[in-house]
């Protein structure tokens, strides 16, 4: 039988790991705020700012209807389905595809990962589904390219410059192919929407696209679009989360600052975790 | 001639002047940084016959950087006779990653399976470094040729993280972050890297945190590192290139800031 | 006279270039064989790798019984192909991103938010009693840019300040990185230059 | 009733892989590293069916006569990797091996290179100093691009320390508040689907 819990520095397993405690504890915490922003305020609206971006996605659907082009939608080479930024665009995919099937604007999904693949014409199907045009949807469309990276950009880059969309939408994870297709995108003169949670490919969208959803603002962006109460509830709660971070963060710099003051050394620091 | 645009002009100007420039040849003597001192030193501290774990974790096509960065660090363990023993978390690094420990092995006169093995590729990396974590061997039962591991004499005794003195995980992406999240906090293994200069700033939060215990990054740290190692190599032999393009990239910034003021004030007027 | 693997890789390299100039034949070519060759690599791959090596040796081989269930599991996304039952396929994708869900919480909270949150924690004098400048602006930098992502609320007052502030680190933060990738993307560049010119064309040593 | 049955998996091994994390049990790390195997078989399975939907594609395709060539040797390159793995193995100096690093390598780091024009182009277009913020991140990027590479040594002293200030101090700063964001949303995105409330993924309605 293993002991539920043991004292750290000892070698004997057990249920809960003593180093993972503040992680628990802090998890515990987050899980009980987003409860708590889920059901306090359950059916009172919320008030959120603007994210620029957003009010982009029906200009760019909306452009590529009177253009009469297409709209490439792609989340990047760097994530799988496990990962939470895959979600958070296949969410967008889902609103995304709403409109785009009342206005029978043609949407192609390239994507480097077959599974991907799979959920995403489950959700572009149900979409169009949703709206009563389920005949509009073309399951090729959604479509797994290479799961080489820059198999993947060369064959999305093709689409692009075949294609000529009006828009593309370049929202997941990204990595070295993040600028190849943006930049093919703007040779285009797509309109083009881009976000990711790979800081570095920020810079690059930052720079090459007309708008970009930086990290956290694209796990926001579901909840605005759908006006989904969950997905603002959670917004919700991560604001909290941020009040209880900075908190947390002025707390402990004071005092480190007067431990270091007092001539202690920055004491025992009891914020690291 | 009606596509042919601004961006084409730029185009043509970047590959002209790397032709140039790579044709004319020379090196140039740089200033070493100190996190590139401190992988020296890290290496260098290590007692001889300490195992390091190299983890080719790049595509194939990062390889022209990738090639001085790998090299140099490669160069410096066989030098000081540490066990390399060689994984790949991506696939296409597996062939590159054995190319590459096996061409500067022969430079140090090192053998397969005494001083160096290969394991090859392993898919899923989380699940990967997580089992080595338990053993390496059951995460690998035969190496890269297909012998079985418990056949090669350098992985006597090395059974998990606790036999291994480091990991070098030699990236172009994210995968570092993996080595640090699932080898680094779970399994307190010490992970350092050669990264692509592009990674390098996904890296400094963990540096500064000390999650990963030092680094090098781009040509230049590859240049920095021959430097120390007093080998020259691709590092060193591509920096007039490097110079020549990013003072291109600034003419581009300052030029279409010009063409852009420019625009305006005919706007205007 | 460069060996015919060399011709090869470098006619390759020259009909991908051409994308520069525009699409066109050659490269649609070039980017067709890429597609069709990396997706056959990525079959092999797979089937070596994944498939033989922990499911069809281990199970049929050691008899580790288990595994019936990824492999039924892995089987349920052959129902794709027929229209009646592709729905069973959202089993094995449930496990994914449940299982998924489920380690990303802990590890991300870990990684992403609590590494960094104490890593930002220092005391903001020095030895000597002076204010330690970076120290400070570390801390700034979080709390502003952590302002710029608060969305509850529309940016005025003390909120609109501190993200305006904000939005300045990031912009440092986007002009840092791009600086510092343009040496990896040029040195990629080069060392395909390096090949062309001495491997390829024999130009330089 | 499958999607109850995903919806019930997904809670499940939700709840269990958010436990398991917090335990230092060797089943715990088995646990973990089965499902990781499940994961990769699962793909694997995966992977048949988006390539017999881009054969699928390309034969559709391959009726349009203009388009038909590229196809073929879309098809073609693919069928012969496992034809040359089987035949010939894919070990150093195989046939298949062969192929990946004359052919798809150098492809792939080309198509990668193209990256250097891009960076180029985009400096001409996207670094105009429009506002205050926009010259932040001109002047970021020129300071990067003159320190990191050898000019800087003679230009002067203090370019590259001032550099490696900003990329240490500000810019890891903006990073840090980036990812600390990103970890909240994944977690709450997360949890939302471990709940059940987020079931974009099963298609329809959440």
């Amino acid at each position: 039988m293993h002991p539920l819990i043991i004292i750290a520095g000892t070698d004997q397993q057990a249920w809960l790991d003593p180093d993972r405690l503040p992680v628990l504890v802090a998890s515990l915490v987050a899980i009980g705020v987003v409860i708590f922003a889920t059901y306090y305020r359950r059916g009172k609206p919320f008030q959120l700012r603007e994210i620029p971006g957003l009010e982009a996605v029906e200009e760019a659907i909306g452009r590529a209807t009177e253009m009469a082009r297409p709209l490439i939608f792609t989340p990047g080479w760097g994530g799988d389905i496990q990962r939470p930024t895959t979600i958070a665009s296949l969410n967008i995919l889902a609103q995304v595809a709403e409109k785009t099937s009342q206005y029978d604007c043609r949407l192609v999904f390239p994507t480097h990962d077959p599974v991907i693949m799979t959920v995403a014409q489950e959700v572009v199907r149900e979409s169009y589904a949703k709206t009563g045009n389920a005949d509009r949807y073309r399951s090729e469309d959604i479509s797994y390219v290479s799961s080489s990276q820059f198999g993947y950009a060369a064959a999305v880059d093709g689409m692009i410059s075949r294609l000529q969309p009006a828009s593309v939408f370049l929202l997941g994870t990204f990595e070295a192919e993040s600028l190849i297709l943006a930049e093919t995108g703007n040779s285009v003169g797509a309109i083009q929407i881009a976000g990711t949670d790979s800081t570095i490919q920020l810079s690059f969208f930052i720079v090459a696209c007309d708008y970009t959803l930086i990290g956290e603002e694209l796990f926001a962006a579901s909840g605005y679009l759908s006006k989904d109460e969950s997905i603002l509830a959670s917004v919700r709660a991560q604001d909290i989360l941020k009040l209880v971070i900075v908190a947390f963060l002025l707390v402990a710099s004071v005092w480190a600052t007067i431990a270091t003051l007092s001539g202690q050394g920055p004491g025992n620091s009891w914020w690291s975790f | 001639m009606k596509n042919f645009q601004s961006r084409h002009l730029v185009f043509l100007g970047l590959f002209v002047l790397i032709a140039v420039v790579m044709l004319i040849g020379g090196g140039s003597e740089v200033k070493v940084s100190p996190q590139t001192q401190k992988m020296y030193d890290f290496l260098d501290s290590l007692p001889r016959g300490s195992v390091v774990m190299v983890s080719f974790d790049h595509e194939a096509s990062s390889l022209p950087e990738i090639r001085p960065i790998a090299e140099a660090l490669l160069r410096h363990a066989y030098s000081r006779d540490q066990k390399l023993v060689g994984v790949a978390l991506m696939a296409e690094g597996t062939l590159i990653g054995y190319r590459l420990m096996e061409s500067t092995a022969r430079e140090y006169d090192k053998n397969y399976g005494e001083d160096f093995v290969f394991l090859g590729f392993k898919p899923q990396y989380v699940a990967a470094i997580l089992s080595m974590a338990e053993s390496i061997e059951a995460t690998f039962p035969e190496d890269y040729f297909g012998t079985p591991v418990g056949q090669l004499p350098l992985m006597e005794g090395v059974d998990n993280y606790q036999d291994v003195a480091a990991v070098m995980s030699i990236a172009d992406g994210s995968f570092t972050t993996h080595w640090i999240e699932y080898g680094r906090i779970r399994h307190n293994l010490t992970v350092i890297a050669g990264v692509t200069a592009a990674m390098v700033t996904t890296y400094d939060p963990y540096l500064a945190s000390g999650q990963l215990e030092t680094m090098i990054g781009g040509l230049r740290g590859a240049a920095e590192y021959e430097q120390l190692i007093g080998v020259p190599g691709g590092g060193g032999r591509g920096m007039p290139a490097q110079t020549a393009s990013h003072i291109y990239v600034l003419l581009m910034i300052v030029a279409g800031n010009v063409a852009w003021w420019m625009s305006r004030r005919k706007r205007d007027a | 006279m460069p060996d015919i693997s060399t011709i090869i890789a470098g006619v390759l390299t020259l009909a991908i270039l051409t994308f520069l100039y525009r699409d066109n034949p050659i490269y649609k070519m070039a980017e067709s064989l890429l597609i069709g060759v990396s997706i056959g690599y990525t079959l092999v791959i797979v089937w070596s790798n994944t498939l033989m090596a922990i499911l069809f040796t281990p199970l049929f081989g050691d008899g580790r019984w288990l595994l019936t269930i990824p492999l039924l599991l892995g089987l349920l996304m052959f129902s794709r192909f027929t229209p009646k039952f592709s729905k069973l396929s959202k089993i094995p994708i449930g496990l994914m991103i449940g299982s998924g869900a489920g380690i990303a919480i802990p590890t991300m909270l870990e990684q992403r938010t609590l590494k960094q949150m104490s890593a930002t924690v220092s005391p903001l004098v020095l030895e000597s009693g002076l204010p330690d400048l970076a120290a400070i602006v570390v801390l700034a930098g979080v709390i502003c840019t952590l302002s710029y992502f608060y969305f509850s609320r529309e940016r005025t007052g003390a909120l609109g300040v501190a993200s305006k502030a904000g939005t300045w680190f990031l912009m440092l933060f986007f002009g840092t990185t791009f600086g510092y990738t343009v040496m990896s993307r040029m040195s990629t560049f080069i060392g395909r230059m390096e090949f062309l010119l001495a491997d390829f064309l024999r130009l330089t040593q | 009733m499958e999607r109850r049955i995903a919806l019930a998996v997904c809670f499940g091994f939700g709840i269990v892989m958010f436990l398991q994390y917090f335990s230092s049990l060797p089943e715990a790390r088995r646990l973990q590293q089965a499902v990781a195997e499940y994961w990769q078989i699962v793909f694997a399975f995966a992977l048949v069916v988006g390539i017999a939907g881009f054969v699928q594609a390309n034969v559709k395709a391959s009726k349009d006569s203009k388009e038909r060539p590229y196809r073929i040797v879309s098809v073609v390159g693919f069928a012969a990797m496992p034809i040359l793995a089987l035949v010939w193995g894919l070990k150093a100096g195989s046939p298949f091996m062969w192929v990946f690093e004359n052919i798809q390598v150098p492809m792939q780091s080309t198509v990668f290179a193209l990256l250097a024009f891009f960076v180029a182009s985009a400096s001409y277009r996207g670094f105009r100093a429009r506002s205050a913020s926009a010259t932040l991140l001109l002047v970021a990027a020129a300071i990067m691009l003159l320190s990191r590479s050898a000019v800087s040594e003679w230009l002067s002293s203090w370019l590259p320390d001032l550099a490696d200030w900003i990329r240490n101090y500000p810019s890891m700063s903006a990073r840090r508040a980036i990812l600390v964001g990103i970890g909240l949303g994944s977690l709450t995105t997360s949890l939302r689907v471990i709940l059940g409330v987020e079931r974009t993924w099963l298609g329809g309605s959440r």
